[in-house]
């Protein structure tokens, strides 16, 4: 197998435990971490594509995705802290007044 | 692509403990040894990238990643995370058995994929391993950032505003002031 | 002469626009000036007309184009020819007489204008039957009788009585339109037009005999509803609730004979159509015959009279039946005279004692309404068949014809006759002879009629008696007269079996004249035992055969009760169930959906991983 | 490439927005009338729409470097977002004062936000699509989440962020697979890539997964779940301007994919796409049934609209022009629709949104305010006189034409269902009882605002040529650089 | 534009609009100057279309007072106007009907406080409708027919829904949900046929006249005919789609169910024959067998409903059902008699039931409730309403010498010639409408005096004004048909030849 195919499957994996976490976890801020390595696979697998292809526009699309998600830190911690103002946890299904 | 046989066993390793940290992040106790977990997949990557000849992003990674947002974590993590949140009942659970299976049918689906790769047929570029090495990667990189890819880096920068902005805006203590 | 005919009809319509508008404000008087004239000189219009068209076949005189439709074209045109100037002058004269006698009987009436305004309206429409040239013409004319005498039953609308029986006589008389309705079309269907001449003159080349039996059958059905033929007679018996001038010009007269004249009308395809013309004869006999055992009972003096006349219409269809289409006319004009006497009579009575018409609360009338008496006796005579007496003749004649043509019905038209002559003379001696039964004080004022209503009787009573002579064999006026028009064959000369059928029917008459003598006045007592001994035969009879109750049970009731469950059940719960429940179905998916969305993150995570897990499946996989 | 030969003007409405935005946020610092940042926010969003009216009228412009192209396709969804933007700054003139939500962020954030999508609308290359996603969303979870003085907008921004996260991995996944199979990045690149590989998996999955990062954010089911409680949770203002400007955007980024990127495979996305709306217009109608409030109602509708949308997407180059006459549309009746909601909203007990009992006897209490909302209730259940009905006439009979009938008989039996819910609003205003005292008279802005949106739904209605005329030509020039 | 160049057919059509926003301008106090400006719109467009009418030449059978001008060029839609024999009396009808409409609305109409003040939203909604109304009658673009199809449904909801009866919110709703479901799919057919046009001339069209020119493959006129139908159907209505009728009609207040009794039925039939006999006419013999069945169902099963119905109006609304489903019966045997019987009777059906309607109207002011058990003895202290409602229950009923009955006998006289069953069947529905008419009649005016009516008032000043013109017309036209059959009859023979060579009958 050579070493594209191995990364791709590596990244695949990662991708796919970040998703698994998404869904088991219920620490908001767990699930925020889950996000990041899904984001961080998919790094790998432009980096592992743009070595493959040769070219540097998949090194690029890593440095746009660095700066998405540091904003995304931002802006989701923020998001965290807002909510923990008025209630004290963090646990997804206690924040779920809008149904129906 | 060809790999030396050392390159391949640093491969091997390295991805495996990526895979472990990502594992310790869903299925760690205390939201705290998940940073951790993550910090090390991080690591991981970082050095995975300088072998695939993206030296500056694996220095990027390391002090993106791995510094700000890694600390960034454990701040929150120490401002609210702290207690230990009631989680029981993390895995049982439908909705995280269904998650987990769907999961992994989708981790089939790329595998499909990936199997049936008949090697990418992309045209390939100019920018062979060796012309990097040869001109040094944060020149390269920077040219291509700065002469083709002005947009986007412009794009980035009002992105980054976006997230400062609403950050501060979010997380600001609101007094009722305002309304009284 | 001819030329004017349409004055005929435009003197009762204008009749009508006068007394609907200015009923009220001119008064009473003036309002009977003026339909009485209109009636009048429409009537001497109709006489002109009589003259004019002796000898001659018909002659067509269009007004103006009702309708076009493509094929469909209807002119609204008159035809003049001696059957229909017979059948006006007879409508004309008998409502002329009746509308004089109206004065005097409906003089305190406050509705005064609305009923003359009905009367002449009944005129005009009638008239405009008689003298229709097409076939929708006079199914205008055969509605708009139907209307009038709707609104003329139920005149006195305040009693509910009066009110159903103007409703039942126009729905059955509906029944009957349907019938003639469907004639019309069938017609239209074979000949591509309405015109009598167009129809008689191309119907042997075109109509084969099913065709013709079933148009001349369906438009038998229109004459049964109208002319009150069984099955669709049971409207005539509730329709004296209407005043009695009425019942004597629209039930006895002229409305009721629509049918006989539409029959006689069409003769020529009633030739072509043995099978039918034998129906019509049966049901005419039988509808005579059953009619008359009714009359038997009937304690109401009206409803006797309104029997006779359904049982003489029998004879009259008898008579068109058997192809005696002069006959049966004879003894329509001379019917029209003395039954319309006999109802101005009744009314008479009535009108002396108070309303009160029930026969048995009467009697001894004699001393008191010595007039009415002697005019109820001529017409009793004349409609028992009593030799010299008109009706003997007409009557005689249409048995003569039914001798001729099957002994069957000669013989059922004889036992008619003969209870015919029971039933009216036990009206008679019962309600004139014999101590009187009612009470004091409607005894005591009892007077006789005014002069404006005992005139026309007097005129009615005179035709009764000299009216059969125009029909004396072989000097047979109207026989001749409707020569042209009727081509009815020539009966065979008056052999020896003629006079001799003549005295038969002569004896059965005073035969039966005797029997009610001696039943009514001699021994009073017998009339009651006897109806004790053939009990169920006599509430049989009093209660009609159970026809009403019968039409009600297997008509009326099933169609209200399936009305009933379409409206309250069916239409609501299931149609509009259906509907309503398509659109609750919507809201509970609706609702279902609303579920499935619980507010969790992790849920809605799972959704998108539903969807990213399928739609990629679908690509790899196509 | 060098400096010289870039374009600036082609994106000259995004960069006049964020030149506003930056303006707002500095002016914020010294000025505390929050009235006036408005009015500023308003001349930046005016300028820009004035703009883009103009470049629309002059020549065609070249595209920026490859990355967004200034095509009549973009400008036109310039010109429904900037449209948009400035509908949403008139109506939350007041808005904020009333809820007191920081005027700057809130101002600045919104113009960051429709620059963000002007430029997805614009963008031919994934990287820019990306980043302005990006831009886009993070604004949009932040607006979401401002009034920190209530649970529920932190819970909307919540859901929003993880989720639009979520999505967001799949498609920058999605990207890298593209990138994989074809080697470049820019779409004018994929575009000519895509016949030669044409059967390589990993082309038809980054297709797949493109779809699906879309399919979150134009809301089609199943990926449509966070819509209803974030857009309930949201201030009624971002509800607006977010229900309209991201849909657009995102619509406008999945045409451009699909029909200018993926035209031969319209064999293969077709089914997926027309399932989508099928699902979506259902979904969104049904649930908007059992909706008592009226909020939450038009968050289920808009749903439902977008379900409508993907029918004009799923008749691929036929329904470009209607999906952009019909974005239009949408964009005048919903923003104008939660105008009215803005009208009567009472902060305390209307945080959740205004309920359906609040809006009876409302053609006696508010008149003219009734008469606008019955306008848009109408236009939006897709009844003749209005924009809504010229709306779904262009966007199915691209679907006839394209040979999709059936998708035309449900979409059509779908906007009968919503018959239904839109009556309701209107029977609840007009056949009902007033049950409370008039409301005092909003702020003018709010009442232009809503005259707009009214006028303009109605203009739309019985005369859409000028409209069509812009949307017509749009396809053929719809290729970057 | 027309010969002259005058666009009457878009003044007809647009001045009622043109009215409401005038009504909108004055003040809302002004109730008597709302009234006089509606009552002279109206006035002035029954005018304009009696010059129409006018202007017609009978002769010709094509269309005529054409009217042309582009509308949405992109997608092929084109604002065409035009009237050939067929529709050209619907349009002095429905002007004349709201005339009546308009007057009768002289004194406050609606059953609270609330909705009897809102007399200038009432006659704005009331002009809205006629400009739909009449819009519907005139337009020959499939899509211009379409959106005033639609837009009508908003007048009318306002109108039933805020000034109605009790159950006025229910009935309303029903009413609109129905009626859109019912035209849903019709606009998909528009748009296929669009699509066909553009297949075949390479232009995307919706004229009317170009599309009858289209040659469709077999399977497809059945279908596009089905969706037509299924709109008309539910408009007309036949008889599985009735049920809003006895709803929508019970709730409305009097004057707007005398025009969704007179005219909006009206606009079914005509969809009927303008969309179904002559742009799908082998569509319509396909279907013509299943449709036929319906309507003779309709007669009978609305007939014995309206036997014992409770409720006056309902009686009436579903003779109405009767009377509409045999005109669905003679447009589906479309030959010359059955046509023609079908123009005389649209024009007849919409005066009688008009008449009818006011009357109940009358009857509900005098004593406050419609239940007819409670009635008993009107004609003696209102003898001119007892009249005015013989006469009109005659015309209803068929009476020779009335317009009814022309119509009517016109209409059967063509079935019997298809498939005689179905005129027998249909001619019961005469007999069962004589039977619940005149009782209903009976119960009412005639029998002993009800207490309470005693003291009923006869018609006056107003309502003599509102009933007379329609009393007029019901004897003018049943003894001068002519004035209606004549000019329609050149389109009726094109109709007829065109209908005769898909004939489904004998």
């Amino acid at each position: 197998m050579d070493a594209i195919r191995y990364l791709l499957i590596l990244s695949a994996v990662l991708f796919s435990i970040g998703a698994a976490g998404v869904l088991i976890r219920r620490n908001a801020l767990v699930i925020f971490m889950c996000i990041e390595i899904m984001l961080n696979a998919v790094n790998l697998t432009f980096i592992a594509l743009s070595r493959q292809l040769q070219s540097l526009d998949g090194q690029i699309f890593v440095f746009m995705v660095m700066a998405v998600a540091a904003a995304e830190v931002a802006i989701g911690l923020g998001i965290i802290v807002s909510i923990f103002r008025h209630k004290p946890t963090t646990d997804v299904d206690d924040v779920s007044l809008l149904k129906g | 692509m060809t790999a030396t046989p050392l390159e391949t066993v640093l491969f091997i390793a390295f991805g495996a403990v990526a895979i472990a940290g990502a594992l310790s992040v869903i299925l760690a106790r205390h939201a705290v040894y998940s940073a951790l977990g993550m910090l090390v997949n991080f690591v991981a990557l970082a050095a995975m990238y300088i072998m695939l000849s993206a030296e500056f992003l694996g220095i990027a990674q390391l002090i993106v990643y791995a510094g700000a947002i890694v600390v960034l974590f454990l701040f929150a993590l120490m401002l609210i995370g702290g207690r230990r949140p009631a989680e029981q009942g993390r895995l049982t659970g439908g909705l995280a058995a269904a998650g987990s299976a769907l999961v992994v049918v989708f981790l089939a689906e790329i595998a499909y994929l990936v199997m049936r790769l008949t090697g990418t047929a992309g045209a390939k570029g100019t920018v062979t391993p060796d012309v990097i090495a040869q001109l040094g990667h944060i020149q390269l990189l920077g040219a291509t950032l700065l002469l083709e890819y002005i947009l986007p880096f412009e794009l980035a920068s009002v992105l980054l505003l976006v997230g400062i902005v609403g950050a501060v805006m979010l997380a600001r203590a609101r007094r009722q002031s305002r309304q009284e | 002469m001819l030329a004017y005919a349409w004055l005929m009809l435009l003197f009762p319509l204008l009749g009508v626009l006068i007394n609907a508008f200015f009923g009220r404000r001119i008064g009473k008087r003036a309002v009977s000036w003026v339909a009485c004239s209109a009636i009048g000189l429409s009537f001497l219009v109709a006489l002109g007309v009589l003259m004019g068209t002796a000898g001659s076949t018909g002659v067509e005189q269009p007004l103006f184009t009702w309708i076009s439709a493509g094929s469909f074209h209807v002119e609204f045109s008159l035809l003049l020819d001696p059957l229909s100037a017979l059948m006006a002058a007879v409508v004309t004269g008998v409502s002329f007489l009746i509308h004089i006698y109206s004065i005097g009987y409906m003089a305190e009436d406050p509705r005064y204008a609305r009923y003359f305004t009905y009367l002449n309206l009944f005129v005009f429409a009638m008239l405009i039957l008689v003298l229709a040239n097409n076939y929708l013409m006079m199914y205008v004319g055969w509605e708009g009788v139907g209307l009038c005498s709707y609104l003329l039953i139920g005149f006195w609308f305040e009693r509910k009585a009066a009110a159903d029986a103007g409703k039942k006589a126009f729905i059955v008389n509906r029944v009957g339109d349907m019938g003639f309705a469907l004639g019309i079309m069938l017609i239209f269907a074979m000949f591509g037009t309405l015109q009598f001449s167009e129809v008689f003159r191309r119907a042997p080349g075109i109509l084969g005999p099913a065709a013709v039996t079933a148009i001349t059958l369906l438009l038998f059905v229109g004459a049964t509803g109208k002319s009150a033929q069984i099955p669709l007679y049971i409207w005539l018996p509730d329709a004296m609730e209407g005043p009695t001038p009425v019942s004597a010009l629209i039930h006895a007269a002229t409305m009721v004979t629509a049918g006989v004249y539409m029959v006689a009308r069409n003769h020529v395809l009633f030739d072509m159509a043995p099978t039918t013309a034998a129906v019509v004869a049966s049901i005419g006999a039988a509808t005579a015959f059953f009619a008359a055992t009714m009359a038997l009972v009937e304690k109401d003096l009206k409803r006797i009279l309104a029997y006779s006349t359904i049982s003489q219409l029998g004879y009259m269809f008898l008579a068109v039946g058997v192809g005696a289409y002069a006959a049966g006319m004879f003894h329509l004009t001379t019917h029209a005279f003395f039954k319309a006497l006999l109802f101005l009579a009744a009314g008479s009575v009535m009108h002396a004692m108070a309303g009160e018409i029930n026969i048995q609360k009467l009697g001894g009338l004699r001393e008191k309404l010595p007039r009415t008496y002697a005019v109820f006796a001529v017409g009793a005579a004349a409609l028992a068949g009593v030799p010299l007496f008109s009706g003997f003749f007409s009557k005689d004649e249409i048995l003569w014809r039914a001798f001729l043509h099957s002994p069957v019905l000669w013989l059922v038209g004889l036992g008619t006759a003969f209870l015919t002559a029971v039933y009216i003379f036990r009206a008679l001696f019962v309600t004139f002879w014999g101590e009187t039964r009612a009470e004091k004080k409607l005894w005591e004022h009892a007077h006789e009629a005014p002069a404006v209503m005992s005139i026309p009787m007097l005129i009615l009573a005179v035709l009764a008696v000299i009216g059969g002579y125009i029909g004396l064999p072989r000097l047979s006026l109207v026989e001749g007269y409707l020569e042209p028009v009727l081509h009815a064959e020539h009966a065979a000369e008056a052999g020896a079996t003629e006079w001799v059928l003549l005295a038969v029917s002569a004896l059965i008459a005073l035969g039966g004249i005797a029997l009610a003598y001696y039943l009514y006045v001699v021994r009073p007592a017998v009339p009651a035992n006897l109806s004790k001994q053939f009990a169920p035969l006599y509430t049989l009879l009093s209660r009609k055969y159970y026809v009403d109750e019968f039409y009600m049970a297997v008509v009326v009731e099933p169609l209200r009760q399936v009305g009933r469950f379409i409206a309250e059940l069916f239409d609501p719960r299931v149609v509009d169930g259906a509907v309503n429940g398509l659109a609750r179905l919507a809201g509970v998916c609706g609702e279902g959906l609303g579920t499935l969305q619980n507010g969790r993150v992790r849920s809605y995570a799972l959704s998108i991983l539903v969807g990213v897990v399928i739609i990629l499946g679908y690509f790899l996989l196509r | 490439m060098n400096i010289a030969d870039v374009q600036i003007v082609s994106i000259l409405p995004q960069t006049l927005l964020l030149a506003a935005a930056l303006v707002v946020f500095l002016a914020d610092l010294v000025w505390k009338d929050r009235k006036g940042i408005g009015l500023l926010a308003l001349a930046g969003v005016l300028a820009t729409f004035v703009a883009t009216v103009v470049m629309l009228a002059g020549p065609g412009v070249p595209t920026f470097q490859h990355m967004a192209a200034a095509d009549r396709f973009a400008l036109v969804i310039s010109l429904v977002m900037s449209a948009a933007a400035v509908l949403a700054v008139l109506v939350s003139l007041d808005y904020i004062v009333r809820v007191d939500l920081p005027a700057g962020e809130y101002y600045g954030l919104l113009l960051l936000a429709a620059s963000g999508m002007m430029f997805l609308g614009a963008a031919t290359h994934l990287m820019t699509l990306f980043l302005s996603l990006e831009i886009l969303s993070i604004a949009l979870y932040a607006l979401a989440g401002i009034r920190t003085t209530d649970i529920r907008a932190g819970e909307a921004a919540l859901k929003y962020f993880l989720l639009g996260a979520f999505a967001s991995a799949f498609l920058l996944y999605g990207m890298a697979l593209l990138y994989g199979a074809t080697g470049t990045t820019s779409l004018a690149g994929i575009a000519a890539a895509v016949p030669s590989v044409q059967t390589d998996p990993m082309l038809i999955a980054g297709l797949a997964l493109l779809l699906i990062g879309f399919a979150f954010k134009v809301a089609a089911v199943p990926f449509h779940m966070w819509t209803p409680d974030v857009y309930q949770g949201a201030p009624s203002s971002v509800t607006a301007f977010m229900s309209v400007g991201a849909k657009a955007a995102g619509f406008a980024a999945l045409v451009r994919v699909l029909v200018a990127v993926f035209p031969t495979l319209y064999a293969w996305w077709v089914w997926p796409v027309g399932v989508l709306a099928v699902l979506t217009m259902t979904w969104g109608n049904l649930a908007a049934l059992a909706q008592g409030n009226v909020k939450r109602m038009l968050a289920y509708s808009s749903i439902a609209h977008a379900g409508y949308i993907l029918v004009g997407v799923a008749a691929g180059e036929a329904g470009v022009s209607g999906v952009l006459f019909y974005l239009m549309a949408y964009a005048l009746m919903n923003i104008g629709a939660f105008a009215v909601l803005i009208a009567l909203e009472r902060a305390e007990e209307d945080a959740a949104g205004v309920e359906l009992e609040r809006m009876r006897g409302l053609f006696h209490r508010r008149p003219w305010l009734a008469a606008a909302m019955t306008v848009f209730m109408f236009s939006l259940a897709g009844m003749p006189p209005l924009a809504g009905f010229f709306g779904k006439l262009y966007v199915f009979s691209a679907a006839v034409r394209s040979g999709l009938l059936v998708l035309a008989i449900i979409g059509v039996i779908n906007s009968v269902i919503s018959a239904y819910y839109y009556l309701r609003v209107v029977a609840r205003m007009a056949l009902a009882a007033p049950a409370e005292e008039a409301e005092p008279a909003r702020c003018p802005a709010l009442t232009i605002g809503t005259g707009i949106a009214a006028v303009g739904t109605v203009l739309l209605g019985i005369y859409p040529t000028w409209l069509l005329n812009l949307v017509q030509g749009t396809l053929a020039v719809l290729f970057g650089g | 534009m027309n010969s002259t160049g005058f666009p009457l057919l878009s003044l007809i059509v647009f001045l009622p609009l043109l009215g409401a926003v005038l009504v909108l301008l004055l003040g809302r106090r002004s109730h008597a100057g709302i009234r006089a400006v509606a009552l002279a719109v109206t006035l002035i467009v029954l005018g304009l279309s009696l010059a129409a009418a006018a202007l017609f030449r009978p002769a010709e059978a094509g269309i005529q007072l054409a009217e042309q001008a582009p509308w949405i060029p992109s997608l092929g839609i084109s604002y065409r106007l035009g009237v050939d024999g067929f529709s050209l009396f619907l349009l002095p009808l429905t002007a004349l009907l709201f005339v009546i409409a308009v007057l009768a609305s002289w004194k406050p109409v609606g059953s609270d406080e609330a909705s009897r003040s809102a007399v200038q939203s009432y006659f704005f909604w009331l002009l809205l409708l006629e400009t739909g109304v009449l819009g519907v009658f005139a337009a020959l673009d499939l899509v211009l027919f379409y959106v005033f199809w639609e837009a009508m449904l908003i007048p009318m909801y306002f109108l039933i829904g805020r000034w109605g009866g009790e159950r006025r919110a229910y009935a309303t709703m029903k009413f609109f949900i129905y009626t859109m479901a019912g035209s849903a799919l019709m606009l998909v057919a528009i748009l296929a046929l669009g699509y066909f046009a553009y297949q075949s001339t390479g232009a995307w069209t919706f004229d009317w006249q170009t599309l009858r020119e289209l040659k469709l493959a077999w399977p497809a006129p059945l279908w596009l005919f089905a969706m037509f139908g299924l709109a008309f159907a539910v408009k007309v209505p036949v008889f599985p789609f009735h049920t809003w009728l006895p709803d929508a009609y019970v709730e409305a207040p009097t004057p707007v169910t005398v025009l969704l009794a007179g005219v909006l039925s009206k606009m079914g039939v005509y969809g009927f024959v303008r969309f179904g006999l002559q742009l799908f006419p082998e569509g319509l013999r396909a279907a013509a067998p299943w449709l036929a069945v319906l309507a003779i169902i309709g007669i009978l099963y609305a007939s014995l409903s309206a036997l014992m119905q409770k409720d006056v109006k309902r009686v009436i609304a579903y003779s109405s059902v009767a009377h509409l489903s045999l005109v669905v019966l003679g447009v589906v045997v479309a030959n010359a008699q059955s046509l023609a019987g079908v123009v005389m009777q649209m024009v007849s059906h919409g005066i009688y039931v008009a008449a009818l309607f006011l009357i109940v109207g009358m009857l509900e002011e005098r004593r406050g409730t419609r239940l007819i058990a409670e009635f008993g003895g009107l004609w003696k202290p209102a003898p001119l309403l007892g009249v005015c409602f013989l006469i009109a229950m005659l015309g209803a009923v068929g009476l020779p010498g009335l317009n009814g009955f022309v119509g009517e006998f016109l209409i059967l006289v063509g079935v019997f010639q298809g498939v005689r069953v179905y005129a027998v069947l249909a001619a019961l529905g005469m007999i069962l409408g004589a039977w619940y008419m005149l009782w209903t009649f009976q119960r009412i005016m005639q029998g002993p005096v009800e207490a309470r009516s005693a003291g009923a008032a006869d018609m006056r000043g107003m309502d003599l004004l509102v009933m007379v013109p329609l009393l007029v017309l019901i004897i003018v036209l049943g003894v001068f048909p002519n004035l209606i059959l004549v000019p329609a009859g050149a389109t009726i023979n094109a109709l007829v030849s065109q209908a005769a060579a898909v004939a489904w009958l004998p």
